[in-house]
Formats: C-alpha cells, structure tokens, sequence
C-alpha cells in the first residue's frame, strides 16, 4: 500500500478488515504524506497529558512518538539506564526515523521520557522544541490556572512559530473533533463489556495506537466504519477476560499472545489505552480552561496519582464494568512511575479478591517466558481441578 | 613510551615475562630482547587461582625453552591480576592492551578489546583532546563468556561459531530486529536475539531453537547481538578517532563477530595475529621497559 | 572450559517391580526445560521409571531422548501409553504427547506427589526461572509468582560461575556453608545474575577487604544473592500486612536447584522454616505432576488412548 | 610517576564540635520513636516550625539504613519489593518504606507509623511519588507541591503563576496541619530559619570557593561529607549550626591562607555530580593514596544555591538571596513567597533542563580547576542518573578526563561492584601515569 493510499480516507482505503496495525506501521509514510499534501506541520508529543486540541487547533498534526525496538548501539552514549520504551525512542530519533518530525514538546511526567527529549533538543537543534508543565499535583486549587496558563503559552509559542493564531473558532472546531474521537473510542471500547465482545483486545489496542498518530478527522471517519462494520460482526466463543494494567506499552504484543492462548483483553488502564480516551472536554467559554480541566481530570497516570488516590478505584470500576477474571500487571524495566505505584494496585485487587499476575517486561516480551506466564495464571483462573477437567472445551473453541 | 625502545634496542639477553589473567583464560607471553619467544595459555580458574595463573606462566616457559629465573622481571594485568603473588608490578587492562597495540599494530588510533569480560575503547587524542577511553557498561559485561556458553549451547565450537558469516550477510541494523521475530522473521532469515542483555538474549536464543530455527542462525543472532553491544561501546566515545581502529581479546578471533561489528559500526577493523595475547604482549613489553 | 565443573549427572530409574507394566492405565509426563529435561512414567499412579537428562541444541532430540530413556528396556511402547503430558519451555518439541500442561499445575502437582498433601509453597528453582506456587489444600493453584525478567537464567549462571571458579556443581553448595562458624559475607548483586557472577570473580582482591574472601566464602556471597533473589519471588504470595518475609504452611523445593543445599538452606533460614523432604528427586517434580494431571482423563477412558 | 608529600597537612580541628553536634542530634532523634509526621521539602524547616510534632524528614533515614546495617536494609528493600516495589526503585524509598512493611526498625523497635506526610517538590520523579507509600499504607493525610519548571527565557507570568502556586501549596500545608492536629505553627520561627539557613549556605558559599581557588585544597569533600549535614538533615540547634559552619569556614579560610592541604601529595583534582554510595566513601581514601582529591560535586555545590549564574553566563559563587531583605511581611503568605525566592525554577540543576545541568557541571569543574570528573551512573534513580552522559561529553569538550561508575542509588549497596569500581580508579590514575603512594 503506497503512503499515498493510506490517507484516503474511511474503510476502503484499509478493506473490510480495518487493520489497524498496519496504520501503525506504517506511521511514518502516512505524516509524510499527509505533509505533502497539507503542507502543514507535525508535530511529534511525548506524553499522555499533552492538549492535542492546541497543536490540531494550529493546524498541525500532532503524533505521539511511539517506541519501536530495533537494534540499538548508539542510546547508550546519550542517556543511562531508562526504560526500554525510552531508549527505542532515542534510537529511533537519533536514526531519524521521524525525520518528518517539525517540532517536539513533552509534558512535565516521566523523566525518562523527558530525558529522550532533551537528548533530542541538544540533537536536532532546528526542530521548535516546547515543554509545558502540568502540575504533578493535579488537584491544588491552582492547579488549573497553571496549567490553563501553560496551555496559553503553547498557543502563543505556536503562533510565533507558524505565524497564524489560533482563534476561539480554531479551538472549538478541534476540540469538536477530539471529543468526537474520543466518544467513538468510548463507543467501541463499550463493545468489550458485551459477555462475547466482537472486538479483541489486540485489535483495539492497535486502533487507539493508530488513533494517536493519525489525522482525527479522518480517524473518525474510519472509526464509524468500524463501528458500523462491528455491528455485523457475530460475537466469538467463550473466553477468560482479562484485563491489563501498568506501564506504558507500544504494541498489542502482550494482548496477542492471550488471545494465542485462547483468552482476551477486554478492559486496560493503560495510558496508550483507555486512558488515552476516557473523558472529554466540557465546553465552556473559556476554552483553555475547558482543556484544562478535562487534561487535569483524565484518569490518573501512575506519576500523578500521587497525592490523594485515584487509580486503585478506576482500575476496580473497570475491572468491575468489564467483568474481568483476572488482571496482568505489567511493568516496564526501569519504570519508576509504576514501580512506586503498585502497591496500592496489589492492596486493592487483593482486598476484592480479583486475581492478577504481575510480571516485568522490556520493550520486547521474551515471548516464550511470557506465554509461560500467561498459561499458568489462565489456569489458574478456569475452573476444575486443573483445565483438563472439561471446561477448557468450553473456552477458545466454538 | 615509544614502542621502538623495547622492540629494538633491549640489552642483550633480557627476558621479561606478561601475564594477562583474565576471567576465564591466562595468557602469558615471554619476550626476550623484545621478540616474542614463548607464549602460554590455560584457565584462569578461581578458588585455584594462584596455582593456575602459575601454571599457564609455567607452561610459557617451556615454550620458550626458558627458566624462571632468567626472567628479569614480570608484570601482571587482567581481572585475576591481584592473584599472581610472583609477578612483580601490576598494570591495567588498558595500559597493557594499549602498549601492545603500539606495538602489534603501530599507527592505531583507536583500540578495542573485546573479551570474556570486559569491553574497553581506547581512542588516540584527537584534535586538542587528551584521548579517552570507556569501558563496558555492566549491563553487556561476560560478552565472550555469553558466546562460548551459547557455542557449546549450539553444539558448536568457537571456530564453528566464528565461521558462521561466511557466505552471509548481516542484515542492515534498521532491518535486523522487530521484535524477538519468532517465529515468521525467523523463517524469513532474520532470527534475532536481545541485543541489550546478555541474559535476555540468551533467553531469546534459547526460543529459537524451540521453535526450530538453526543453530546457525540463532548463532549468527548471537554474534550479532554481541556486536551491537561492542559498537555501543565504541559509540560512547567522544571524539572518535576511527582512522584505523585494532580488534584484540578473545573476541577478535570470531570472525562472524567481527563482520557483524564492521557491518553495523561501519568501521573497518584490523585484527592483529595473536590479538587474544594482546594484554600479555603489553604486559610483557611494560615489563621490558621496567627492567631496562 | 564450558561446563567442565557444571556437569551434574543424568539420571534413568526403573520400577523393580515388574507388574506396572500390567497396569491399567500408564501415563508419562515430560518437562523440557531450557537446560534439563526429564520424563516419568506412572503406572495407575504409582511411579515406575524416569530419566533426566541435559537438553541439547535440539530440543526435538531432546524430547525423544528423554522419552525413550525413561521407558527403557521396560518394552513399553509410546502406542501404549494411555496419556503423555508435556510441560517445560520446551513441550512444544514433545511431539509424541497427547496434552500441553502448564508449568505451574505440573510442578504443583508434582510437588504433593514428592512431598505429600501438607507441602503448600512450592518453589521451582529452575535454570532460567523460579516459579513460588502456593496451594490450597486440595491440588489447585491458588497464586503464583515468577522471577523478575531481569532475574532471568539464576541456575544457568551458577553453571557459569562453578566453571569459572573451578568448583564441582554438585559441591559448591557444601563449600558455600562451611564457614567455619563465620556468617555469611555480603552477598554479591542480588538484581541480575551476570552482574553477580562478574562481581563475584572479582571477589578474590585482598585489598580492602578487612578479611579477604577465601574461596568458600566467595561461593557464600554468589549463592546468598541467589537465594536472596529467590526469596524475592517467594515473598509475593504472602500477604501485604507488615512484616517479615515468611511462608504459610510446608515448603518444598523443585527443579534443578532444590539439590543445592547451599541455595536452599539460605531461604529456610530466611524464612524461619525447614524444607520438606523426600524419597524422590525434586527435579522430576514437572514430569511426575504432568504424567499424574492426564491420568484422570486416561483412566476414565478405561486406559485407552 | 611515585608521588610524595608536598604540602603540609593537619587533623582538622572543627572535626570534635562536629561529633558532639551529632551526638546531639542522634540523642534528641532517638526520641523520635514517637515521630509523628513525615516532612519531605526543602524549604519549611518543619521540625523547628511545628515543635511539638516531631516531624523526621525522610531522605537522611533512607541513606543512613543503608549505611548502618547492611543486613537489615537489604530486609528492607525485599519487604519493598515483595510488596510490589520495583528492585530498581530509589534505595531511600524503599529502605524507608521497607522498615515500614517490616514493622520494625533498625534497633528491633516498632516503627513509629506516621501521623501524617508532606511530600517533597518533584525535582525526582520518585521523590514525588516518595510519600504515598505511607499513605497508600494506612489513611493519613499528605499534602503535595509542585516542581515548577519551563525552558527558555524569564517569563514573568509564569513565574508570577508558578510562585503563587506554590505558595498556595505550602500555605495549605500549615493551615491543614494546624487545623487537623491543634498545634501552632511558628511564623516567627519560618523567617528565623530561613535567616539561619542562608548564614549557613553563606559559609557553605565561602567553603566552597577556598576549596576551588586554593592549590592545595584545604578541605576534600571526604570531609566536607562527614559534616555535610549539620544544619540540613541532621538537625541540630539553629544558632549552634550557625556557629559551627562559622567555625568550619574559618578553618578552612586559615588552611587555605597556610597552604595547609586536605591530601598532602595532592596532584589531581576532581569533581563529581552527585552523591557517592554512602557506604562506600572509602574510595576517597584509596584515591588520595594516588594524590588525587576529590573536591565536591553539582550536589554539594548547586543544589543549595552556592553558585549562581552570573548575567554574563558564567557561573560563581551566589551572592544572596535575591529578595531584598528589607522586604516587608505582614502575612504568611509574605513569608512563604519570599522563602520560595523569585524564580520559582529552583533548582534547577536537578530538575534538567536542557542546558543547567548538563553544562553547570563544566562550569563548577571549571571553579573547582579540575582535572576530571567522576559520575556516577546509578541504575535506581532516575533524578540521580538524567543527562549524566552528556555531562561526560560536555565536560570532554571542556578538556577534563571523565570516568564512571555504576550502582543501584546512593543508599543502596545492591549493584556497587566495589573491586570493579576500584579497578577502574586505578585504570582511571595509570592513564596519567601515576603510581600509588606506597
């Protein structure tokens, strides 16, 4: 598929099977050419509280920079120790692999992250370059001046470097859009409540990936095909629902090899997942103020969940809401936001009696190790005295 | 510390001794009037260090038709340096490794040396700059112990393991590795294994035998790994000097490695004779330079 | 040098009594793990032959080799096996078997095979990994937890380290508690095993050190970061209230490891507690719940296949 | 090159007041067994402030677990672990937290559960996420700030927002505390300390700049180390702090103006960037038998406002707090303001931004006229490890030899190969050509 066709938009561009991971794939050809063809700039973002609405509202196409392993021997000589995650992110800038790439801005979060963008800044010193601080302590009464005032500075940064304001209709009209994507994300990710979801797990955690580096315009209108195409679809067997929880991740690696094992993913709390898309920004006059807001309202991500908790609750309603028998807590090497956050996780699931597997992961899964995983907590969770008493029949086979 | 002082004009008849006790092997190399005139190896060992380190030094005299006594003086280098009580002065692995290159390979501006263990870059001074070096981080430390470990894994001996390049080549680095590949980019020649942990990626090598691949492939996976992990050392050099860049230790002498680091680092390297003896040769020679 | 000191025996054992072969239902279970594999043969549920051996480069081979040495001279064919069970990171090569099990069900119901019904922390020490299982009273998994992925490979590396400091595999253990009635030194890193063995062959420096490190207490400090890494797994099925680390009920050791006293009596004195023992070798713990998990099913059919 | 003794050097004299100061302190902090609050900040001086609270601060327990009991912070850090603590966390979170989820401390004693938390200012992530172990553990209330930063230039909007935040913060703070617990808050006390303080950091600043501008040092920062603390961490009576850094200073001012050293064969000068293993300093002590003497690092030197950044670039020692001090306060709200300074930034050179704490660290080694630098890479701490490898590059283009070594985090001895860390001190001196002093 050429890079070309890839941006015509809805289904006939993908064909009746809507996939999604190769959108993903093929993120690179898609902002070329959606550069080409716009002329407009893109702009690559770093972390989940990062108000796209601004950069679509100036008329640029934000993408999040996603991790992507490959052979890494130059990360080393910019940065120590970070996640896996971090590390194909500067590989991968470093390569220039998002040579398309006009300009950067990170959110005050993760200071790994952080770390790949200074490395960049200090890298390729043309690209306009933008931090914005939200306050890791999202609830004080200020909070929200801060943060709406950081969402004026970004404005006003995008205006000196593009030349064009953004005016109040800008605003609306991208918000519009966003709230429209999130809302038919949400509608979709409904579907996985249903007791026989059409939808897998693998294939939603490519869709809201490929959500984050495309044109939500066009997204939209790819997603209501999709939405229309799963109302044909029939619902498949049986099987054991699980639920991910915990650090960042890039692919639907981890929800694949379920499904290989005859189960599926049907609710995450995972920032690149449901997080990503949970609510919406409430309109009001004061359009940063609305943004602001809806971003220091999103579910909380695990570094700022720090003050009074929020995440235990949300990943209990979800695990409630989606009827979930179990939950992988995954971690990424070196993840400091959620190598201190899941005690409170563990304290939570164990006190409701919902069963999880915690277990450590690179960018790459050992994928035998982690199939070993997975077959053991499965078992686990099906009923008999071992899953050869009959009732594996019941599930993974129609 | 010209290299000409030792090779050339010695005094007649002295006879120094370098010991290179690595984590796993000892070399040892006699020189005599700075010619090279015994040489020995043998495992290094652990709770029977002393005993083994004297050994391989033993063994290098024979080679050399020589005695201990004729030696006017020794000097001890490697890991296991500590534990050679009869040696006399003790230098570091760089130190040595640099003098021998100085001498094996004159004109070098940057060394690697690549062992059991460690990792060291060493580059010549640049434009204004005094020359640095870096050692492996601890994460890619036991580099030769992981590969002759995954050798014997493979059925292999290191010469197999060493030959595996031949007739093929690597693949390009933004090609070799999108995911651990098991099994479709394997079948598709493109087996790859962790290359940022040795233990990942012995994990990973251990999965493509599982699921079939070959053993020569997951070998050549391995190398590759390996190289990766060197070139990133290479990499953590600030001013590089790579005019003429010189592979010694263990490592240099598995080809299938050193095409695989060419290929990715893009930097030509010559490989000395005898470049595993390279810490003791440098031992040897600073020896040499003591005596006199 | 590879494995020169690593080599630990292969093992193969028959039933002297003869009529397990007479038996109605006779099931075998394979375990192919990354270094070792092992098979069993159960004869209406009672144990009648198993092999172990090292995995080689072909895990296929390997199976097979297994396989076939467990059943021996027996004259028992696979044909008349009701069921085999397969288990291990490598089962997908046990072409022969008639069910996949998980490692966790298989080494839980292996262990109350070997250590009886009052065994309820199982601990798998493996090559690459170490899975803590507890049970409930009947056999049923009731939590597991495995090893840091970081804190891969702990057997293989202690196979690296006795070839490197030239002690037997099957002694280090020994060596590491004669101490002469010293404690034990500071471990070397209990995060990854590549960094202890390293740390570890640096270990015979004299210089600062008040007292330098004698060979046996070098194996001290490496086995102690490895058992301490394993009581990093054992303790993430106790309960979060305050306290020490501990285990609830009997503990039994599995796999490789568990003949590595030096290993194994650091956790029991960690965790206040003293290991079940057994008549059986702990490593076919894999094989035997594999080949006593497809029995019921084997039996009901009347034994045949 | 053998080296001998050159200068003259002399035990130090402030060294008997140090001790006597911190057995002060360890005695009135053994009361602490009915510790009631967690302080975690760096600007309310919360044990003096609220008396009656006997408020601990966390960071100096973490390290100091670490550094006295071996066996038992190992325990510590399994409890973390087995409780969902990552191996790679922080060792002073998880030491702290872990004697917690023991039960017990160091001595066999219950811990004292804590009453309440205030969490520290975001400079590391994991300082951020520091107090919530506690709270996570048993309900008690905690209160948060921010670590306000941007890029660029002085935008007074910002900082005007970022202040006003804070404050907002801290101010909430006091006024929740006061009013859940019914005891006072000292206003007078939180000017009073804030004067303390900046008598000590004067001195500090003056320590500092004889350190860097007298060959041979007068003091290295093996020594600087041992008394590091006091007024800090370890702390002892406001005027008694005072009095001894004074005295410290005029030691060190008589050393210098002497040409008294702290290493006698001193022939090497280097810095470093942040705290050493705290129980390993013995290699200090291992360098200097290569002459070799360390002379601080961007924590000693810049995290507490010793340096400054000077309107031409450079950097140097700071002169004041740049709040006129004639400036009235009438409120409370005043006092925190002006105790929070003008750039609401601060520090910087933790939180990264993208030149401060890559290039600081050239500058200082620039004051400190050394020959190189040591950083140190630790596995377990990401505000301890950002952009320590481009500080490597920058401080090469600068002409300084720069080694490093690798651990899991100053209190935590988990991942410090000591023999290869000293192996690669000595690799580090033969590249010079120098000997041991036998």
């Amino acid at each position: 598929m050429s890079a070309e066709a890839t941006i015509t938009r809805g289904a006939d561009a993908l064909g009746a099977a809507f996939d999604f991971k190769s959108l993903v794939d093929k993120r690179h050809d898609y902002a070329r050419a959606w550069k080409a063809k716009t002329g407009g700039k893109v702009l690559g973002w770093f972390e989940p509280y990062f108000p796209e609405e601004i950069a679509y509202a100036a008329g640029m196409l934000p993408v999040r920079i996603l991790a992507r392993h490959e052979v890494d021997d130059i990360s080393d000589k910019w940065i120590y120790s970070s996640c896996y995650p971090v590390r194909d992110m500067v590989n991968q800038l470093l390569k220039g692999r998002y040579d398309y790439v006009d300009g950067l801005v990170n959110v005050e979060g993760c200071q790994w992250m952080y770390n790949a963008f200074e490395v960049m800044m200090n890298n390729r010193e043309s690209l306009f370059y933008h931090y914005l601080f939200l306050p890791d302590y999202t609830n004080a009464a200020t909070s929200k001046d801060v943060a709406k005032n950081e969402f004026a500075v970004l404005a006003d940064r995008f205006k000196g470097w593009t030349g064009k304001s953004i005016t109040d209709a800008d605003l609306d009209a991208a918000i519009e859009v966003y709230n429209h994507n999130r809302l038919l994300l949400r509608r979709i990710n409904e579907l996985r409540r249903a007791d026989r979801p059409v939808i897998s797990g693998s294939e939603m955690m490519n869709l809201v990936l490929a959500d984050q580096v495309m044109d939500k315009a066009e997204m939209n209108v790819i997603l209501e095909d999709f939405i229309k195409e799963l109302g044909l679809r029939k619902p498949g067997p049986d099987k054991i629902r699980l639920m991910i929880v915990g650090s960042e991740t890039w692919d639907a690696r981890l929800e694949e090899l379920v499904e290989a094992q005859g189960a599926n993913v049907v609710a995450d709390e995972l920032d690149n997942g449901t997080s990503y898309y949970w609510n919406n920004v409430l309109p009001q006059e004061d359009r940063l103020m609305a943004l602001a807001l809806r971003y220091l309202g999103r579910p909380h991500s695990a570094l700022k969940d720090n003050n009074y908790r929020r995440r235990p609750q949300h990943i209990f309603e979800l695990a409630e809401d989606f009827n979930v028998d179990g939950v992988l807590l995954e971690k990424q090497i070196y993840c400091h936001s959620h190598g201190s956050d899941m005690y409170a996780v563990w304290k939570m699931l164990r006190e409701r009696y919902i069963p999880y597997h915690y277990f450590e992961r690179g960018s790459l899964l050992p994928e035998d190790e982690t199939a070993a995983r997975l077959e053991a907590f499965l078992s686990m969770l099906k009923p008999g005295l071992n899953h050869l008493a009959g009732w594996h029949k019941k599930f993974g086979e129609d | 510390m010209a290299a000409e002082r030792s090779a050339g004009a010695g005094g007649a008849g002295l006879v120094t001794a370098g010991i290179d006790a690595g984590i796993a092997y000892t070399k040892v190399v006699i020189l005599k009037d700075g010619a090279v005139v015994g040489r020995g190896i043998g495992p290094t060992g652990g709770v029977d260090r002393r005993e083994r380190i004297e050994e391989a030094y033993q063994r290098a005299l024979e080679d050399a038709g020589l005695d201990a006594g004729e030696v006017k003086g020794v000097v001890v280098t490697g890991k296991g340096k500590h534990d050679a009580g009869f040696a006399g002065k003790r230098i570091s692995e760089l130190l040595a490794t640099k003098r021998a290159v100085e001498r094996m390979s004159p004109g070098a501006t940057c060394l690697v040396s690549a062992g059991a263990d460690e990792t060291i870059v060493s580059a010549s001074a640049g434009e204004g700059g005094a020359g640095e070096y870096a050692f492996n981080q601890k994460c890619s430390a036991g580099l030769g112990l992981f590969l002759e470990y995954m050798a014997d894994r493979l059925s292999m001996d290191i010469g197999e393991l060493s030959s595996l390049a031949d007739g093929v080549a690597a693949p390009e680095a933004s090609q070799a590795a999108e995911g651990v590949a098991i099994p479709e980019a394997a079948k598709a020649g493109e087996a790859a294994v962790n290359e940022g942990c040795v233990v990942f990626a012995e994990l990973d090598a251990l999965s493509l035998l599982n699921h079939g691949v070959s053993p020569a492939d997951v070998g050549r996976a391995v190398n590759r790994a390996a190289a990766a992990r060197v070139s990133a050392v290479i990499n953590d050099i600030t001013y590089p000097s790579a005019d003429r860049v010189v592979l010694v230790g263990g490592l240099a002498k598995n080809n299938a490695f050193v095409r695989a680091l060419e290929t990715l680092s893009g930097i030509k390297l010559t490989v000395p004779d005898d470049a595993e003896y390279a810490g003791a040769l440098g031992a040897a020679l600073a020896a040499a330079d003591s005596a006199q | 040098m590879v494995l020169q000191y690593a080599k630990w025996p292969e093992i193969q054992w028959m039933s002297d009594d003869a009529g397990w072969k007479e038996a109605k239902t006779i099931t075998a279970g394979v375990d192919i793990g990354t270094t070792s594999a092992q098979a069993a043969v159960v004869a209406d549920g009672q144990l009648a032959a198993y092999a172990g051996i090292r995995a080689g480069t072909d895990f296929r081979k390997t199976a097979d080799e297994v396989m076939a040495l467990a059943l021996g001279a027996s004259g028992i064919t696979l044909e008349r096996l009701s069921a085999v069970g397969a288990t291990g990171f490598g089962k997908r090569n046990a072409a022969f078997a008639t069910e996949s099990l998980d490692e966790v069900s298989c080494h839980g119901k292996g262990a109350r095979f070997i250590y009886g019904s009052e065994v309820t922390t199982v601990v798998d020490l493996g090559a690459q990994t170490v899975t803590a299982i507890k049970l409930y009273e009947w056999d049923r998994v009731w939590d597991f937890a495995m090893n840091d992925i970081c804190a891969t490979g702990m057997g293989r590396n202690i196979e690296m380290v006795c070839d490197l400091l030239h002690v037997p595999i099957g002694e280090i253990g020994e060596y590491s508690l004669d101490l002469g009635g010293k404690p034990d030194p500071e471990p070397v890193s209990t995060t990854c095993y590549n960094y202890a063995g390293t740390e570890t062959m640096g270990l015979f420096r004299p210089e600062f050190r008040g007292d330098t490190l004698n060979g046996n207490e070098i194996c001290a400090s490496h086995l102690f970061a490895v058992a301490w890494r394993v009581l990093g797994v054992i303790g993430k099925l106790q309960s979060l209230e305050p306290g020490d680390i501990k285990v609830e009920g009997k503990l039994g050791f599995t796999g490789g490891l568990a003949h590595n006293a030096g290993v194994t009596r650091r956790i029991e004195r960690e965790l206040d507690t003293t290991a079940l023992t057994s008549e059986y070798d702990p490593m076919l713990a894999g094989a035997i719940g594999a080949a006593l998990l497809v029995l019921p099913e084997a039996a009901e059919r009347g034994g045949v296949r | 090159m053998k080296n001998k003794q050159i200068w003259e050097t002399r035990p130090l004299e402030f060294w008997d007041k140090a001790k006597e100061l911190r057995a002060r302190w360890q005695e009135s902090s053994s009361d602490a067994k009915r510790v009631l609050g967690q302080g975690s900040t760096y600007d309310i001086d919360w044990a003096e402030c609220f008396p009656a609270m006997n408020i601990v601060e966390d960071n100096p327990g973490g390290s100091m677990i670490q550094a006295k009991d071996s066996p038992y912070a190992r325990k510590c850090r399994l409890a973390s672990e087995i409780r969902g603590w990552g191996r790679e966390i922080c060792g002073y979170t998880n030491n702290l937290w872990g004697s917690m989820y023991l039960g017990y401390e160091q001595d066999g004693l219950p811990f004292p559960p804590r009453k309440f938390v205030v969490f520290m200012p975001a400079e590391c992530d994991q300082h951020t996420k520091r107090g919530q172990q506690c709270r996570d553990f048993a309900p008690v209330p905690g209160w948060m700030s921010d670590c306000t930063i941007y890029l660029g230039e002085d935008d007074p909007v910002r900082d005007e927002l970022f202040r006003e935040h804070k404050v907002y913060c801290n101010f909430k703070q006091i006024n929740d505390l006061e009013r859940i617990f019914g005891q006072k808050f000292d206003d007078e006390k939180l000017s009073k300390m804030m004067d303390y303080s900046e008598e000590v950091i004067e001195y500090s600043r003056d320590i500092i700049m004889l350190m860097g501008r007298t060959i041979p040092s007068p003091l290295s920062v093996k020594d600087l180390y041992s008394v590091y603390t006091i007024g800090h961490l370890t702390k002892v009576d406001p005027e008694d702090t005072v009095n001894f850094w004074k005295m410290v200073r005029d030691e060190v001012q008589w050393r210098a103006d002497n040409q008294i050293a702290a290493v006698g064969n001193e022939r090497f000068r280097w810095v470093e960037a942040h705290p050493p293993s705290w129980h390993f300093l013995k290699y200090y002590r291992y360098m200097e038998k290569y002459g070799a003497v360390c002379l601080g690092s961007q924590y000693t030197a810049q995290n507490c406002g010793l340096l400054e950044y000077k309107p031409d670039g450079g950097i140097d020692r700071r002169v004041s707090m740049k709040y006129p001090k004639d400036t009235p306060i009438a409120t409370r709200e005043d006092a925190l303001r002006m105790m929070l300074g003008p750039d609401p930034r601060e520090p910087r050179a933790w939180k990264s931004d993208e030149y401060i704490r890559q290039d600081s660290i050239v500058e200082f080694a620039d004051i400190m006229r050394a020959d190189g630098a040591l950083l140190p890479l630790w596995r377990g701490g990401v505000g301890c490890t950002l952009t320590r490898k481009e500080q490597a590059m920058r401080l090469r283009k600068a002409g300084l030899s720069v080694i490093y070594y690798e651990g899991s985090q100053p209190g935590d001895r988990t991942d410090l190969d000591e023999q290869r860390f000293l192996d690669q001190l000595d690799t580090w001196m033969e590249s010079f050509g120098y000997e041991m002093l036998d």
